[in-house]
């Protein structure tokens, strides 16, 4: 679960991260409330998920409270990277001296959490890892002993910065790191991390990622509101089902697969066959016969599909059960597209012959290969393609 | 002899009394797996399938000499179950759980490695000795004994690789499904460095995905320590839409590998045989 | 800071310990609208910080609404070992099944947290802790190291328990302990721990202390309403000059002392020779100029008083810094009683001149007996005896 | 040769920059005390009466060898400062500080026995060995160097018996004191074991006050072990209030001991002479 600026700076908030005094808003009556109170020159910051932000337009400043009620209106409902702006952050504008950056993340190398940091913070962050990897400084965290202070400090020692600076940023990067723990965040980051005019370090940004996984203990952010994103409605019955949906546009070959491993290897396997996927449907774990009955209607509405491929295993699940499913729906939707089962593993004899007393084009033994091969003749022979 | 799995392996499952735990406790005895114990708390003194259940992990290691557990408990208790294994010393842990939270795995996965013991997955089918045994889920039958290692992060294409040797007579040595999450107690290099020195492998089927740098790492450790036996590699996902990342940290530390290009560059480049389809693989093995 | 029973409970509901349903009422008002929505039988707990609550009245049982009135009207105002009840808890009444015992505190032999469960527990644990001491089953914990939950069923097995109240337990146990270590707790303890007919198992009562010295970091218990002790006027001024004041009733002789140890080794000596301590004020680390002052003018102040000792030393301190402290006191309130000094440390020579200079008593290199003994004479002087 | 402290012990001050740190830091320095540097975050560079401060403790070891970290941070820095001590292995802590939170002390205990390095306080006076050296913050003129060694929860009554020492011509080898706390870095039988093994040391008094279980195990220790040398102990608080105790919890785990009564009859038969007053400990030592 990504976090908004505002959110994340909630959390900073509470983990002793100082952030700059500010307020959101969400109504224009909001920003005229937010207008009297402010305290001028402000920055106002549009609050969404996607990056990109400030190259889109989507930070802007104000001197006065005119130049605020124009700011806000330019800004709420205007759309960055296909994302409605619908909540702004209002916060003091800060007297900025050096930009700094801090950031945690998994590594993938290492399968450890990574602390990383550069006295050269800001939007082009990037840039740096790339050209002057040497800027960057970084540690890996141990999982199991909590960060100390001093570390921090000697990680900080290597940007040069010394004094109530040095002091004030080593907070920072501990209570950063306690952060990412405490919150089972993906990812903590703050760019840029602000020195001011007057030696204060302030976060001036926050990107923060919970663990989805995770959610369920974190209580802190069980109550930041998400609208349900909008989905096809395909996607949406998808999760109601409890199976995993990724739609990929366009596409000819509905796909459901009992892994993603399998699924993906599918897919590249339609694709060297000329076909295009038109979604593929993950059953994961626990494929119940409603499950897969469920998934195999999701594809069947699909518009555009003309053929489905069923790669299926038992084995956390149980063939007997996913060819129930597939014949249920077969009663229900009498469907006119071309099906084709390739499917083995536990209960492997109990299933096929159910598939088999309904005629379904069944793989037993053969490959993924043969699966869609046979399955571009049958689309042939309903005169899919 | 085959790696991690032995006939005379002693299997205990944590969490052998839920749904899956009972079913697969079953398919494991089916198998001839020396299951000896179930563990679930409160549960101690019942059995399932005629194997006794017991409270704790130390009150069965009272009764039987434990060699491996197989982990089948919810997301929320295998960071409980899997340091209780740990801490009592069971020297290989099968995780076989999906949708453990990243941190868990991150604690789990320092403990295992401060005590030398051996953590599978999460979010895996398991490990399999064709013939002789598993601590695993998978349908044994799609399985034969055979001289090739099999490697692979997803369940179902250990199956699926599996089963289209076992049809086409070739059999396998041991299949090890090191898991699909992105934070695992084994990855790719370590089971190399046992199909190394295990004489009933002759040759090594990789099978990675795109994400993650297991891959890459296993080129590495390829390119600076030889490897004595044929490795074939497949990558699923190379027609996969590309994945969303956050923020500046998540772009600074994957640098560009972690795509299905750039792991069958770096495989290509230090001379494994990298085949672009799953019908391809069973030509070249 | 000792917490309420509903205090305590609030923080085991947060750290996932079950508590009886109840509601807090510190009026009458509050008590008839609880009392309307009260499922009945309720029990009536008093809420106060000291022991022995039920043996004294202070728990009574309700089983409509009228008697519920009665015994509000009852308890509410009611005095406790001194403490008047003014906040009651009304909750469920459970079907007890079985009572355990469950507590946490620092063990003084090992200096590590002590863990503590039997499952005799209830009112009479002190009994069972000395006459069935092998009913008790303790566990030392680690300070470094997160409670296994695997562990806590090992010792809860050794009582006996089994199967779904096992996994409650353990649950219990297991957020107990996470419990004292989170909130820096000086003690956690359920007792009873009730086992209800329907074996869930629920925490009956709460008995949490948290260590004063962390309550700067401690934000869960900073909205909990103390009211400000009813302090004795003296023991007030000495909380706001940051002196530790301990009233001793009524005596001749007050105590002023750079320390705890040497304060009670003082006192001790008082006795020995027919004094009797007033009171006895502890200037402790950084005794400036100020609190040295501020200490006496206290002293002198109160009732009955005819001599005071100060016994300090220039440790952290230093002695020119109090000598001047006392000597401003002469100036301002030019007392009547007797007053000795011994005073030895860091800037002894300076402060024995100022001493000297005002020719106050002065102890320089003898014992604290030589300077009771010479407090005793100096008060006979004055006729203070 | 007396205990812990010696003439040439190497000393840092963290804190050194406060305004107690840089007055004890004079004091130190006056009593011939080796004191290497000071250490302050962020104060790197400056110096405190010509002793070099730098950032953390690691920078001080690239410099210099370190024996001692005499602690004198606020309360809440406590925690950090001496986990860097100890993680960077200075052998000798002394932690002046009062008002540390209780469980930072009960971290700081653990991690410390982990790595056996010795910890002495919180809330302590510190240690001297009179004419040798000292880390701590007691005015070094009322001590004086012989044979009489002194272990204290109080930092008064060091000052004060040590002083009453002094004056009646009896030095002392070493006065450690061991702090007011409830957990505490080193208590009397980790001292009266180093007194043991002191030849400069013949005589050792013990001032204990009510509370706590240090002075009854101390004469357990005596007791199983025997003691080679004379021990005197006094207690303070004979006359003392009795504290209030929280819940059952703390009754259980007290169990009578801690009172006047019990420390004195403890030590009383195990053969330590026990004396009434502090001008009577005068007499017998």
């Amino acid at each position: 679960m990504k976090l908004y600026e505002f959110e994340g700076k909630t959390i900073f908030r509470e983990m002793n991260i100082p952030v700059p005094k500010g307020k959101v808003i969400s109504s224009l009556d909001e920003a005229k409330e937010a207008a009297a109170e402010a305290v001028y020159p402000v920055v106002v910051k549009s609050q969404v998920l996607r990056g990109g932000r400030g190259k889109a337009g989507g930070i802007k400043f104000a001197e006065n409270e005119d130049e605020l009620g124009r700011v806000v209106n330019e800004l709420m409902g205007m759309v960055i990277s296909g994302e409605k702006i619908e909540k702004l952050l209002i916060e003091e504008k800060l007297k900025i001296s050096r930009e700094f950056y801090m950031g945690i993340t998994l590594d993938p190398k290492s399968s450890l959490p990574l602390l990383i940091i550069s006295a050269q913070g800001g939007m082009d962050i990037e840039h740096v890892a790339k050209e002057y990897p040497h800027q960057l400084f970084k540690m890996y965290l141990d999982p199991l002993k909590k960060p100390r202070q001093y570390e921090m400090i000697d990680l900080l020692l290597k940007t040069g910065v010394k004094g109530k600076v040095l002091v004030q940023m080593s907070r920072v990067l501990h209570n950063l790191t306690e952060c990412y723990f405490k919150f089972n965040a993906m990812t903590t980051e703050i760019n840029p991390l602000v020195i001011c005019e007057d030696d204060t370090v302030i976060a001036a940004d926050s990107k923060v990622e919970i663990d989805d996984l995770a959610l369920f203990r974190i209580k802190a952010v069980s109550n930041f509101e998400r609208k349900e994103e909008l989905l096809d409605p395909l996607e949406s019955e998808a999760k109601v089902a409890g199976v995993s949906y990724v739609g990929m546009g366009k596409g000819n070959i509905g796909l459901i697969s009992g892994g993603a491993g399998l699924g993906m290897a599918s897919m590249d396997m339609i694709s060297v066959h000329g076909g295009v996927s038109a979604n593929f449907l993950d059953l994961g774990g626990g494929a119940t016969t409603e499950k897969t009955a469920q998934a195999l209607k999701i594809v069947l509405k699909t518009p555009g599909v003309k053929g489905v491929l069923l790669n299926l295993f038992g084995g956390i699940n149980n063939c007997e059960h996913m060819a129930k499913g597939i014949t249920s729906v077969l009663d229900e939707v009498k469907p006119n597209q071309a099906i084709v089962v390739k499917m083995r593993g536990h209960s492997q004899d109990e299933g096929w012959a159910i598939l088999e007393s309904r005629n379904i084009p069944l793989i037993k033994h053969g490959t993924t290969e043969e699966a869609v091969v046979l399955l571009m003749r049958e689309m042939e022979k309903e005169g899919g393609m | 002899m085959a790696v991690l799995v032995q006939p005379n392996t002693q299997v205990i499952i944590q969490g052998a009394t839920g749904k899956q735990g009972m079913y697969h406790a079953q398919k494991m005895l089916e198998y001839n797996v020396n299951l000896v114990a179930g563990v679930t708390p409160g549960k101690g003194g019942q059995d399932v399938c005629g194997v006794p259940v017991f409270d704790t992990v130390r009150d069965v290691k009272k009764h039987f000499h434990v060699d491996a557990s197989m982990i089948l408990v919810p997301p929320a208790g295998v960071l409980a179950g899997a340091v209780e294994a740990i801490e009592n010393e069971i020297p290989l842990i099968v995780i076989i759980t999906e949708f453990v939270p990243i941190h868990d795995s991150l604690i789990i996965k320092s403990m295992a490695d401060q005590k030398r013991i051996r953590v599978i997955g999460p979010n895996t089918i398991g490990i399999i000795s064709p013939g002789k045994g598993k601590v695993g889920i998978m349908p044994g039958n799609i399985y034969s004994e055979g001289n090739v290692g099999i490697i692979s992060r997803s369940g179902t294409l250990t199956h699926e690789v599996s089963s289209n040797l076992t049809y086409k007579g070739k059999g396998q040595s041991t299949c090890v499904c090191i898991g699909g999450d992105p934070v695992k107690g084994t990855d790719f290099v370590d089971v190399l460095k046992l199909f190394r020195e295990d004489d009933q492998t002759e040759t090594v089927i990789m099978v990675g995905e795109i994400g993650g740098a297991g891959e890459e790492l296993a080129a590495k450790y390829v390119m600076e320590n030889g490897y004595p036996k044929k490795i074939v590699a497949f990558i699923a996902g190379q027609t996969a839409p590309e994945g969303k990342m956050m923020g500046h940290a998540g772009a600074i530390v994957t640098q560009g590998f972690g795509t299905a290009e750039s792991k069958i560059r770096s495989l290509s480049e230090v001379g494994i045989t990298v085949v672009r389809t799953l019908d391809e693989l069973l030509k070249v093995v």
